[in-house]
């Protein structure tokens, strides 16, 4: 039997699938497709300090081998989720991983600081998607500097917990905000997030999504998903966890290929809610397509002419 | 809460039922039941074809219609790109399908009951019906464009009493209005379940608000997980709220959700 | 009849409908599938002013609804195709448009300069895709000073003739590219140019092409290509040409409903090679669907919320 | 140059002839004649399904191994994404079709001519065979793994001079090389075409430029567009320039080109 643990910035999973932040709500609506158990781990849907609705309708489009969304982070609050869905949750046997959503350095701060303070949360992940308003309006995450401001304020109150920022592909150079992570003080980078995209209705003559534009996703972004986390696992040393486009072990690999730790699988969730076990049951397949017994012996071993 | 699953199953039939202007086909799709106890008519499965590959990452919701040990029947009308590849498939062809999800129509017995159905939103109507304690309360009125022959509507009226009018032109509406607010007048004492078009289910809800009737409404919305995780096919709730359509529907009482 | 005369730019085209560099070579390639004549525009193939052989091989290859290429600019340069190529292009009937592709600012100009010349060119798109080596290697087009530069070089030396520059998508922030062509004198914008993307062959452990990445195409982008096209109408007042997955006429109208004059069509030539000349003969039948009978009644009149 | 074009036509016949152990299906395709009033053996068209949508957005090259004043026919081996989709075609589905592309052999009257193929490399052959002026100064040898009833072979071997080996294991290869040398050497004043996967064409090619052999290889390369446009397709020719597989080949004086 092929043994598919992983083990890196202080997690071990049970096998490199963790799934995807907002695709994957909080896991349990999945449990009747697979035993939740058998993941390596579960980024639940973006938390914030308060409730969020979310953006108004439609929120969602169908793109060619892609989707838009512009969900806007609907959640019922940090507290909410440790009171009613973290409980129910196998969270020692599956890493479960806090995706974390707010709009200032001290708000992510608080986040941090209740969430780290919960034996069920493996790990924080920083979602740094929103814009930054007091800074023209350009996203956290598209600049390099408020990446590593945001990532020591989260890194200092998150007790010892693995922090995670997730970085957008949404810039001219995503190797740099990676390194502004790991400058920072992150455990690791997840890549990733959605590129900014928008659907048109010609005979409503209006944006598809309510928002005007979302964030794609699905196997069309693969080919970027794999560029950028290339670019990443060349620049930094902390672990990078792949992200975008993966519906099959055999996507999984490449990204490990590449050199990374763990992929999230998203998108891929909604072709059938049981596609991230099945990816699990296909990973030791394909690794013998790759010839094969060890995803420590794969990683990174891409050949480079 | 009934047991839900995502199998593989066997196309067994394809039945085409009719083409309207637009164009548009109607069949009616069986497959190979994928292991379901039971179900509440109402509720939904997703469905897609093994063999579509990626270009369409979701699922398509349907309706079921009527379920039995061998087999699940859906009433499917093809109007973009998801509905013509299902439209197009054959026996043995494999099909993903979810559920049965969300939660179904309120089904009492000895009331008497509206059902009220506007085109395809009769699909759900057929194994109410037929799984219903006492059918003799029913009382089905059906409001549609294309003939009769494209719905299942013919084997439903051999069940219960049964009505049907058709919409010519949209001249014809303020009449079919009428009739829908009397059948609900009265059925003021007792339930009245939609399903059907937006605008249809919106005359429905301002009529039962207004004379405080018990109504039930079944939503449609583009879905992503059917599942209520993506969080993609929300609306509100009585308060406001954003709830999922997937997941705390597809019905709800009348009173309970902004349309 | 429909109208679908567009005239901008200084250019005046039978219909919007132009075909993209790279994916419809020098036209010639096509004549037995259509009427070159029916076209809006036929952008040639990147030119050099020497010849060039290009990245070695493999230098495709297919992704879920797209595509990489890392052709590289193989051409037989501008006095080849002067000589061998404009010659038997109806010129006279459809806008020539050349593709120009230096490394250097002084080599944007000469090329200019040679292309400018000649009767049979209707206008110069400037791709600033190459990676300007002595600005620390990034590419040009991401850097809006540098484009501005670029832009006013060509634009001196081109003979009155209509500059369009072509912007890239890999970039944070497309409205300020565009601001600085418009900044540097440009004509007209066109986008979006290829997402940098990547793939990756697991039996053999290599990246699918010999250089590594490659530029994205096709369907797959189509959703950030409008991202994009929608951001710079609402920056600039030049006029801008939609380019980016387009398959059909649908989607060419949803590039105009955003504002762009006309469109480009690249990889869809791929689909089959009379798909240009298809997309022409839907777009009344499409304009129908969006209830005009005006393609400048259409233009930019999206309804925003 | 043979007049081209693109056209839809439908499907007329998906013959299944075999799988083998990768596992892979072998099926002859035969689709109406799109209009084409000749062809050159050796020339390829580019085949797409009309339903298969965008995930692929490339045709799929393939062989014209024979047309009549009715068909166009392929052999086609299933081996990834394209190929399984068309062998799931049924009769009356519409294919996209654009051709003849590319150059094709050499067919000179009265000169022995030695047809080397190599597994699906023996489609063009067909048709070879069947336009050749002098049928009787051909010889065919067919270097193949699965057993031959997955081939058109048996139709070919009627008509002309034909030996078949097999290759069970990669232990027979010396063997399978020396009788593609000897063949060559017994027709070193006439001509060898060869088409076959590259192992296969860099054997004959380097045989023939050591004993200066007449020539020609017919290549494969990935290809989007067919008809020499996007550059993607390219090999180097004799003097190291990039020329593109699809219009200035696919086949080659086996000294004009690099594999
Ligand atoms: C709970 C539920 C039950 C349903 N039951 C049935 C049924 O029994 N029979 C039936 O024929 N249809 C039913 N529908 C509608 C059906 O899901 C859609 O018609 C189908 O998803 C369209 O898929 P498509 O790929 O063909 O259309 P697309 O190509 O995705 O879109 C084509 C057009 O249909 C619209 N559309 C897409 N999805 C939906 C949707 N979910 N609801 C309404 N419009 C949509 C699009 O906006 C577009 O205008 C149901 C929908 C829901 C939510
Ligand atoms: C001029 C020409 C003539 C051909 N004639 C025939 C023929 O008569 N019969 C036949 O069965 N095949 C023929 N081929 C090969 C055929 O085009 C490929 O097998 C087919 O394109 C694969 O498509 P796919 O979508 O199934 O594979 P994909 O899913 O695209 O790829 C699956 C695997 O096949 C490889 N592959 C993809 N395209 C090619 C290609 N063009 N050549 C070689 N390997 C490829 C990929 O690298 C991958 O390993 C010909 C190719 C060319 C260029
Ligand atoms: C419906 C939806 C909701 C999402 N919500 C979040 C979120 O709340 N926080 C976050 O960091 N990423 C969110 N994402 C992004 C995904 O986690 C993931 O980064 C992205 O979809 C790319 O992966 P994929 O191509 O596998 O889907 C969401 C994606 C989708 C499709
Ligand atoms: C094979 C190929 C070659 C290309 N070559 C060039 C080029 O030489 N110059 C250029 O500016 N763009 C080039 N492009 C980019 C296209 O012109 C176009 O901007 C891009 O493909 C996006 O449009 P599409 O999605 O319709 O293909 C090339 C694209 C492809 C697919
Ligand atoms: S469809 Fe995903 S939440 Fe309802
Ligand atoms: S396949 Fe496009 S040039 Fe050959």
């Amino acid at each position: 039997m092929i043994d598919l643990r992983v083990e890196f910035a202080g997690l071990v999973l049970k096998n490199p699938i963790i799934t995807a932040s907002g695709t994957f709500g909080f896991g349990l609506e999945f449990s009747s497709f697979g035993d939740l158990k058998r993941l390596g781990g579960i980024v639940v849907k973006g938390l914030s300090l308060k409730p969020r609705e979310g953006n108004p309708m439609p929120r969602i489009a169908e793109t060619p081998c892609g989707m838009l969304n512009a969900i806007g982070i609907q959640n019922p609050g940090v507290e909410a989720f440790l009171r009613d869905k973290l409980p129910l949750l196998p969270w020692r046997e599956t890493a479960i991983i806090a995706n974390m959503y707010a709009c200032t350095v001290p708000e992510f701060g608080e986040l941090a600081d209740v969430l780290a303070g919960e034996e069920g949360v493996a790990a924080l992940e920083v979602n740094v998607s929103c814009p930054n308003v007091s800074q023209g309006g350009s996203a956290f995450g598209q600049d390099p500097a408020q990446i590593a401001k945001v990532t020591d304020e989260v890194k200092k109150r998150a007790k010892g917990k693995p922090v995670i920022v997730k970085l957008s592909p949404n810039v001219t150079d995503i190797a740099s905000c990676a390194q502004a992570a790991e400058d920072g003080g992150a455990d690791a980078v997840s890549l990733i997030n959605t590129l900014l995209g928008m659907a048109v209705d010609i005979r409503t003559r209006k944006p598809t999504l309510a928002n005007v534009v979302g964030g794609l996703s699905g196997p069309a972004i693969k080919p970027v998903a794999l560029r950028c986390v290339h670019q990443v696992c060349r620049k930094v040393s902390i672990p990078v966890i792949g992200i975008g486009g993966i519906v099959s072990a055999e996507d999984a690999l490449e990204f490990i290929l590449l050199g990374a730790s763990a992929v999230q699988v998203g998108t891929a969730n909604f072709l059938r809610p049981d596609q991230s076990f099945r990816i699990i049951d296909d990973l030791p397949r394909a690794m013998i397509k790759a010839r094969s017994d060890s995803l420590d012996e794969l990683r990174g071993s891409l050949k480079l002419p | 809460m009934v047991e839900r699953n995502c199998r593989e199953v066997k196309v067994r039939e394809v039945r085409f039922l009719g083409t309207w202007d637009e164009p548009s086909d109607f069949v009616e799709l069986t497959v190979e039941n994928p292991g379901w106890e039971s179900y509440k008519p109402g509720q939904f499965a997703m469905l897609r074809a093994k063999h579509w590959g990626l270009e369409l990452p979701w699922g398509r919701p349907f309706s079921i219609s009527r379920v039995d040990a061998e087999s699940v029947t859906f009433f499917i009308q093809v109007v973009g790109r998801g509905t013509t590849r299902l439209a197009r498939l054959r026996p043995e062809d494999v099909v993903i399908i979810w559920g049965p999800l969300g939660n179904g129509f309120s089904a009492p017995t000895k009331t008497p009951t509206l059902l009220l159905a506007g085109g395809m939103g009769i699909a759900p109507f057929r194994g109410y019906i037929e799984n219903h304690p006492s059918p003799e309360f029913l009382h089905l009125l059906f409001a549609h464009r294309p003939s009769l022959d494209h719905y299942p509507f013919l084997a439903m009226s051999e069940k219960v009493r049964a009505e049907a009018i058709q919409e010519r032109s949209s001249d014809d509406l303020p009449d079919i209005i009428a009739r829908i607010e009397a059948s609900m007048d009265e059925h003021a004492d007792g339930l009245v379940l939609a399903c059907g078009p937006t605008p249809f289910l919106r005359t429905v809800q301002a009529h039962a608000l207004k004379k405080s009737i018990r109504a039930e409404i079944s939503l449609e919305k583009t879905m992503a997980c059917g599942v209520g995780a993506c969080l993609g096919c929300v609306c509100k709730d009585g308060q406001g709220k954003h709830v999922q359509v997937c997941a705390r529907g597809p019905v709800f009482a009348a009173a309970d959700v902004q349309i």
